[in-house]
């Protein structure tokens, strides 16, 4: 925005840790011994399960929560014990925290007003980010009189207005409808480019979080899955955590078996053209993503179970042998619970994890593939 | 918030400094009381560290009322009067806080009113009322003018009014009555003002006197200050030394109380969650 | 029967347990009549509670209360005279057996509404110890206002910045300063309002000679603190030194002969054109609002706590002065004298006293003169036009009751 | 919300307090702006109606002017000073301090005292010469000095005390209601960057407007009700310096038993307070936010 | 759960009209004549942009706002004045309403405390909830000692403990990570068919809204646009309004220009193949969904914009003519900006509205497509 020309700054994070001890004394480490890098002028998103400490590392990296481990450096300085003024950042927070008292307007300039920014100024920026936000018609509204949504932007506003080199979100978006979601994304991103701002951003939408992120930092029970792009993760995540948790739908895991014949999946006894270390013993995990499952006459028999709507796909849960199969199918194929088809996928749709840890395995070999038409299949699907 | 501090150290140390400044200016009267209660008269004003200690200026102070009686009906009087206080306010606070009836303003007003009046004024005309009720004498007698109280009402209603209606809201849908809701949403979130209130009553009740002298005549219902006031008469000048041994006898448990009660104010049990 | 007492304490601690003892007593001797007697605060607090509960139709039948708010009492219509239910021969002789300087203001319209019982009488203390370092002989207290002046003057000490370290003299004038301007006014030879309680002269030349006389200590003279002087704390400024003669109520006696550090004397109020002070302390009165069994076992009490034995008793225990010569007579109080002779002074002084201002009205019209003589002390006024002003506005008071 | 129900649950809350404050307040306040006029009642004179006689005579009184003018001029200073102590202490206390519970009783310690007892011993420190303050001051080789018997100090000296009486009993309420400021707030405003003193100016105080509301129109009543320490320090001597109107209404009452006159200054004080207080609180209220 | 078997009430919604005054005595109609009726046992979503009135039109049929106008019929009796007890409603909040001074299971309890339920059913039930919702590490914790979307869930349990016939939800699933998210979906919706529970659910997820609802209402400035199955109102929104909100990504909204050789895209030659009643102007919208659209060597050239990555697919901006569509595309096809492509769709992929004031226009006439081979290309599609 106005000839703002910063550029973000680099966060690190070294092993941090927050443990919250009860009244009885019961530890609980909301974020246990995380690191890694929100790197200058990036978007990084953190992305896990609810309570798995996204918002805790938020607060750590602004100084709102002291940490009981670890440390933080921004732009190379350690910060871990300096007050969040001399952070250089700014937050939305997931409760939003607007103060009752004051209108929207004075929200949003809260931060100006307190960093004397002159009037003029103030002015010229609140017509921006107001613009943006479409709180035009709000702005001598108190908190209390406004829809969820329109809170939510407000406190949108109040971070996005500061122009800090670092900004952190903890779900800003959550309560805004598809449309202006999908709007407020371009913008976020846009300005973040723009201004070159550091972005940490919580999300629980991966759609977002895809879509946004230069990096996605994958957490779970207070500890990071995997870090990396949007394509990494997607495309090979490391765990089936991270397997399960991206995508939406989300991946499908089956436990396979190693039969005599090879790998199969319970129930069926076409074995899959596999190759595993035989080191990993006798099961392991297939993961398949809903979308890249096809109709496929030569594929394995199945039987639907259940359609979802969802507009523009239905998803369709298919048994398998004794496995169950969400698949993404066009909507307008028309099925209903009960009819039989044939599903296939691509050699390089298989993820395949230990099924007792859940680490990602390579795969080593190549057989047959039981779709043997899947590249026609592409070539036709991108046509 | 826990903010990971160390700028504010400074600001900190300025902080105890002036905290602790002003509250030995504010102590001074009691660390006064405390010096010359247990030394004897010839140090009243004089301050010679190794002044001989005794106990003698308590024992006299004890034994020149039935204090032991005393208590007991001090401490009987102030249960009931906030007890029945705070029942009686949470009910009338609730209603101007949150409920919309022709003639609030005018009660409130009338309330607000009672804060003007001066007890002395009441006197003659309650100390009749007393007597039809047949009630002198009594330690409800002591108690009732005071039950109703427009401090109280007042001061509820101010923090009632600052609950999140939200939550209102959610008790409701809940299938509570107006009486649930309060006395499960509105006064558990104003239990510091409980406290507040709880404490200026008690010390207020505990140190009342010229009501409960006048209202009562046996030692089966008069509270300490009666007992109390036979050192402050000054006929013959003030002896310090037995005022402040018996204004600490009678007071040292409520700064006790305080003193313990005070730490339930730390306790954050009325955080966030609230949006 | 049934009793109910009020009495106030306005002496330490041992006053109540006294009255209780007694009280405890006679119900023993008496078995068919009941006393609760009822602690009733400050001789300010027993008042208001004893009107308080007239008014709300449940007086005591008996009380202790300032002799000078009979006219207050008969004012409001809840005592009846000693002499409705004194009528025996003995009773008559009974109510003549109190010093005339007490019974001045227990009478009016020659009816005795009030029998003495806790009374005192201002006198003055001073410091052995203090006059043998000014060089004075210590046995010897000033006799007259000029000698009190002359002795203050060396008794006044200043340290090497001026300050000063030690006064000649104090005499408090906070509260009720009046009290012991009466006994200035007294010593000059003049009243201060007449028996019927209806008329005050407090605009006579020779009462503002005598305030002019009190500024004066400080002002001209310089042996007296400047300001109003505090009553209560005026013995701890006697036993600290900070003045070398004060003048107070023979209540402190006790009180003096207990914590002061020095040798102390205690002698009549200085004269002046005569001796004189005025007396003080509180009266037993009979309420109008009980039936005759209790007034007459009212007046029997009474007369059996003022007796000589009885009398005595509380004189030791609580420092007053015994209101009858009787009471002086018994041995106890014989031996209690010989073995501090200084509270035979308000004895002797008593022959001198006057009774102490009362009129109708009372708090008011003494009100109005406490208002004089404190713009009067601090300088606000001249004491001529503060005692005018003064009497103007009791005449407009008192007015209504002449 | 729905109307007549409600109407009626808020009858009912309300009747119990109600009861007992007609019984024990309004019914005797009446009964005393009944008898303010009419003449005083004295044992066999009964009372006779005299209409506004007894407000002129009060309108007359200089001492009553006087009295009022003491009672403005001490509550115009009290009032703002104890707020604004009690404020101070609060926040003080609030934070995190070494010994803080010791701290809040020293603050709250004068409330608890019986004012007769403290009375005394502020009578102490103020006493010439030995008293407190002079040797304190003697230290610095000042000489003696009269406080409470000089017309013009008497009336500082007693604000003292009562400044002394009520912050602390102030602070009480503050404290209580920074309880439940929500902290996210505090973390919002520091992530602005704003100082202690902006966050306080721009946040807390506004937050705190219900209470200061309340305690202000307590200070305000206070400041004309609390008169216990004159009894004792100065029975509001010298000359009527250091007297309040409620100790000027206590004289007409209890001690010269002159119940119409009292009535009379009770009813003005009642106006009075009434506009001041009252007022204050209906002109105020509606701009408070209350969340 | 626990023996219920009640059956939800009809909810009938005539005319109903909120106004808010504020202190300027400006008026802001949140809810503006609004009527439907939610089904018995029916799931009814109320579907809009931020700030729409939904969440006041829930607190009014919850009888926590007095209706401006109108009434509200709970299964026949006129319920507009009755306080919300009387109404046998649960509700959950979009900001939670939790009680901070009680932990999460007082919490849910409450109500049924209230209600004096017996201990033992209390117990059966709430073992049963936190099950479901995951909470059961979590009963002791106050609410501020939960992380957003485990307070979320505490509300929701909340609500679900009751069994109420009627159950009112805002935003319950907003703070939820997509996994969980799509479990309580599933949850919710066979928790409401198995009670026979009448549910009027609001969101901002359409995703939501078109899996759980029997019938969406679509609102916009506090009145309804449409209401409908969801198959109607995806396939065949009402107007111009709902055809852009519904879908993620939208649909794509074209001025179309009436030319000399027909209806066109400006900016292209190629006439589509519409026939469009004369009387509605000489432009009209085009609306077509971004998975209808579809690589195809007989369609209209464009040119690849902009390329945002999505996980399952990638959603390109292309230029055709003057006109940006966005399309969905299998994300395999590494696409990027500047590639050139021929897009089609199908007939009936088409959707037309009035420019003016956007009311759905029948399509009248059949033109030839400009994608000859749709029916093929939707035929291997689907095989
Ligand atoms: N108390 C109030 N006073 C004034 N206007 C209000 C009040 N509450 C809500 N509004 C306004 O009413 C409109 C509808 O609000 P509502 O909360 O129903 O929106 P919503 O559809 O739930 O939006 P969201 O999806 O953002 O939660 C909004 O424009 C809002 O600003
Ligand atoms: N003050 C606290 N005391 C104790 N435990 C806490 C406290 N605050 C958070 N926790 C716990 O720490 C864990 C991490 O919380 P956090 O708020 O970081 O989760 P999150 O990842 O942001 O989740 P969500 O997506 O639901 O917001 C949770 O299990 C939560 O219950
Ligand atoms: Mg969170
Ligand atoms: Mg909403």
């Amino acid at each position: 925005m106005s000839g703002a020309n910063k550029t973000g700054v680099t966060i690190d994070i070294r092993h941090l840790s927050k443990v919250w001890r009860d009244k009885a004394g019961k530890e609980t480490a909301a974020v246990d011994g995380v690191s890694f890098t929100a790197e200058a002028g990036k978007f990084t998103v953190l992305l896990g399960p609810s309570g798995c400490g996204k918002s805790t590392t938020l607060r750590l990296i602004a100084g709102l929560e002291a940490a009981s481990d670890g440390g933080i450096l921004i732009d190379g300085k350690d910060m871990t014990r300096r007050p969040p003024t001399d952070r250089g950042i700014a937050m939305v927070f997931q409760s939003y925290a607007l103060f009752p008292h004051l209108n929207v307007e004075e929200n949003i300039l809260f931060g100006l007003k307190v960093r004397k920014v002159p009037p003029v100024e103030r002015a010229v920026r609140l017509r921006r980010v107001a613009e943006l936000l479409g709180l035009q018609e709000l702005l001598d509204r108190k908190p209390n009189q406004l829809s969820g949504g329109q809170q939510q932007r407000v406190a949108l506003g109040r971070a996005i207005i500061a122009e800090k080199p670092i900004c952190l979100m903890d779900e800003p978006l959550s309560n805004l409808d598809a449309k202006l979601r999908h709007e407020m994304r371009v913008e976020l991103r846009a300005l973040q480019q723009k201004l070159g701002l550091t972005m940490v951003y919580v999300t629980h939408d991966q759609a977002e979080a895809i879509s946004m992120a230069d990096r996605i930092v994958v957490m779970n029970g207070g500890r990071i899955e995997q870090v990396g792009t949007p394509t990494d993760i997607y495309d090979r995540p490391a765990s089936a955590f991270t397997a399960r948790f991206i995508g939406t739908p989300p991946m499908n895991l089956i436990e396979l078996k190693r039969g005599l014949r090879g790998w199969t999946i319970p129930g069926t006894d076409a074995p899959l053209p596999l190759a595993i270390d035989p080191a990993q013993g006798d099961t392991a995990l297939l993961g398949v993503r809903p979308e890249d499952i096809r109709r496929d006459p030569s594929g394995i028999e199945a039987v639907v179970e259940a359609v979802e709507y969802l507009g523009a796909d239905n998803l369709v849960d298919c048994r398998l042998g004794e496995a169950v199969l969400t698949a993404r199918l066009p909507r307008h194929a028309g099925m209903k619970p009960g009819d039989r088809l044939r599903l296939g996928w691509g050699d390089e749709a298989m993820h395949l994890f230990n099924s007792v840890n859940g680490e990602r395995l390579p795969l080593t070999g190549q057989g047959s593939a039981p779709t043997p038409k899947h590249d026609a299949a592409k070539q036709m699907a991108s046509s | 918030m826990e903010i990971a501090v160390d700028t504010s150290r400074y600001d900190r140390i300025l902080n105890t400094i002036g905290a602790w400044a002003l509250g030995l200016l504010w102590f001074l009267p009691l660390i006064y009381a405390v010096w010359t209660a247990f030394h004897p008269g010839a140090y009243a004003t004089r301050f010679e560290p190794f002044a001989p200690l005794t106990l003698q200026n308590f024992v006299n102070a004890w034994n020149a009322a039935p204090f032991a009686h005393y208590f007991v009906n001090t401490v009987m009087l102030v249960t009931m009067v906030t007890l029945s206080q705070f029942v009686l306010c949470t009910l009338a606070a609730y209603a101007f806080a949150r409920f919309e009836f022709p003639g609030k303003t005018l009660l409130f007003t009338l309330v607000l009113l009672q804060l003007l009046v001066m007890p002395e004024m009441l006197i003659v005309e309650n100390y009749q009322t007393m007597r039809v009720l047949g009630l002198i004498d009594t330690i409800a007698a002591i108690a009732l003018p005071y039950v109703a109280s427009g401090f109280g009402i007042f001061l509820l209603r101010q923090t009632f009014m600052t609950v999140p209606k939200e939550l209102e809201e959610a008790a409701r849908i809940e299938g509570a009555g107006t009486l649930g809701i309060l006395w499960k949403v509105y006064v558990p979130l104003a239990k510091p003002t409980y406290l507040a209130y709880g404490l200026v009553s008690v010390s207020y009740h505990w140190n009342n006197f010229l009501w409960p002298l006048i209202v009562t005549n046996s030692v089966e219902t008069r509270p300490v200050t009666v007992g109390l006031s036979v050192f402050s008469s000054v006929d013959q000048g003030i002896d310090w030394s037995i005022i402040t041994a018996a204004t600490l006898m009678t007071s040292g448990p409520l700064l006790i109380a305080f003193l313990l009660f005070q730490r339930q104010f730390v306790q954050s049990f009325m955080r966030a969650g609230i949006k | 029967v049934d009793l109910q007492f009020y009495f106030p304490v306005a002496v330490g601690g041992k006053a109540a347990t006294t009255i209780q003892e007694l009280t405890d007593e006679y119900a023993a001797a008496h078995p068919d009549v009941k006393i609760d007697a009822v602690y009733a605060g400050s001789y300010q607090d027993t008042i208001t509670k004893t009107l308080t509960a007239a008014r709300g139709g449940t007086p005591p039948q008996l009380a202790v209360i300032l002799s000078v708010d009979m006219f207050t009492l008969i004012d409001e219509d809840v005592i009846i005279p000693f002499d409705d239910v004194a009528t025996t021969d003995e009773d008559k002789k009974w109510l003549t057996s109190f010093y005339p300087g007490f019974m001045d203001n227990s009478m009016t319209d020659g009816k005795t509404y009030g029998i003495p019982f806790q009374r005192s009488t201002p006198v003055m203390y001073w410091n052995k110890e203090a006059f043998k370092e000014a060089g004075l002989d210590p046995e010897l207290p000033p006799a007259t206002w000029d000698e009190m002046v002359e002795f203050g003057k060396k008794l006044t000490k200043k340290d090497a910045n001026g300050t000063v370290t030690q006064w000649g003299l104090r005499i408090p004038s906070s509260g009720f300063p009046y009290w012991l301007f009466q006994g200035l006014t007294t010593e000059n030879d003049v009243i201060l309002a007449n028996d019927a309680g209806n008329k005050t002269n407090f605009d006579d030349p020779k009462v503002v000679e005598a305030l002019n006389f009190m500024v004066d200590l400080s002002k001209k003279h310089g042996i007296m603190q400047p300001g109003i002087i505090e009553w209560g704390a005026t013995p701890k400024a006697f036993f600290e030194r900070q003045a070398a003669i004060m003048w107070t109520t023979t209540g402190n006696l006790t009180n003096v002969r207990e914590n002061a550090p020095f040798d102390f004397g205690v002698a009549m109020l200085p004269a002046h054109k005569r001796r004189g002070a005025p007396t003080g302390g509180g009266n037993f009165y009979i309420f109008k609002d009980s039936t005759d069994e209790q007034k007459a076992a009212s007046l029997d009490f009474i007369k059996w706590i003022t007796a000589p034995e009885q009398a005595a008793r509380w004189t030791i225990a609580t420092g007053y002065v015994a209101p009858s010569p009787a009471a002086w007579e018994t041995q106890a109080m014989i031996d209690y004298v010989k073995g501090f002779p200084q509270a035979l002074v308000a004895r002797e002084q008593l022959e001198f006293a006057v009774a102490e201002l009362a009129t109708y009205q009372n708090q008011r019209v003494t009100g109005i003169l406490n208002d004089a003589l404190e713009a009067a002390i601090t300088g606000t006024m001249s004491a001529e036009e503060a005692l005018k002003n003064a009497q103007a506005e009791a005449d407009k008071v008192l007015a209504d009751y002449r | 919300m729905m109307g007549r129900r409600e109407w009626i649950h808020g009858w009912l809350l309300l009747s119990p307090a109600l009861i007992l404050l007609f019984a024990f307040t309004h019914y005797p306040a009446v009964v005393t702006f009944w008898a303010s006029f009419f003449s005083t009642p004295r044992g066999k004179r009964s009372a006779k109606f005299v209409g506004l006689e007894n407000y002129q005579t009060l309108l007359t009184d200089d001492k009553f002017w006087q009295v009022l003018y003491n009672n403005l001029l001490y509550a115009g200073i009290t009032i703002p000073v104890s707020v604004a102590l009690a404020l101070i202490m609060a926040l003080f206390v609030n934070s995190k301090l070494h010994g803080r519970g010791f701290v809040r009783m020293t603050y709250f310690a004068p409330t608890v005292l019986p004012l007769i007892a403290v009375a005394n011993i502020w009578l102490f420190f103020y006493t010439p010469g030995f008293g407190f303050i002079d040797q304190v001051r003697g230290l610095w080789g000042a000489g003696e000095a009269n406080w409470l018997g000089n017309p013009d100090t008497v009336l500082g000296a007693l604000m003292v005390v009562a400044v002394w009486k009520e912050a602390g009993f102030f602070m009480i309420f503050y404290l209580a209601a920074l309880q439940t400021i929500p902290p996210s707030l505090r973390e919002a405003a520091a992530i602005e960057g704003s100082s202690r003193w902006t966050f306080f100016r721009r946040v807390t105080f506004p937050l705190l407007m219900p209470t200061t509301l309340f305690v202000s129109v307590n200070a305000v009543i206070n400041s004309f009700r609390l008169v216990d320490h004159i009894f004792v320090m100065t029975e509001g001597g010298p000359d009527n310096a250091s007297s309040l109107l409620l100790y000027y209404i206590y004289e007409a009452g209890f001690k010269f038993w002159d119940t119409a006159h009292a009535a009379t200054a009770t009813i003005a004080l009642l106006v009075l307070l009434s506009v001041l207080a009252i007022g204050q609180f209906f002109l105020v209220d509606r701009k408070v936010h209350y969340r």
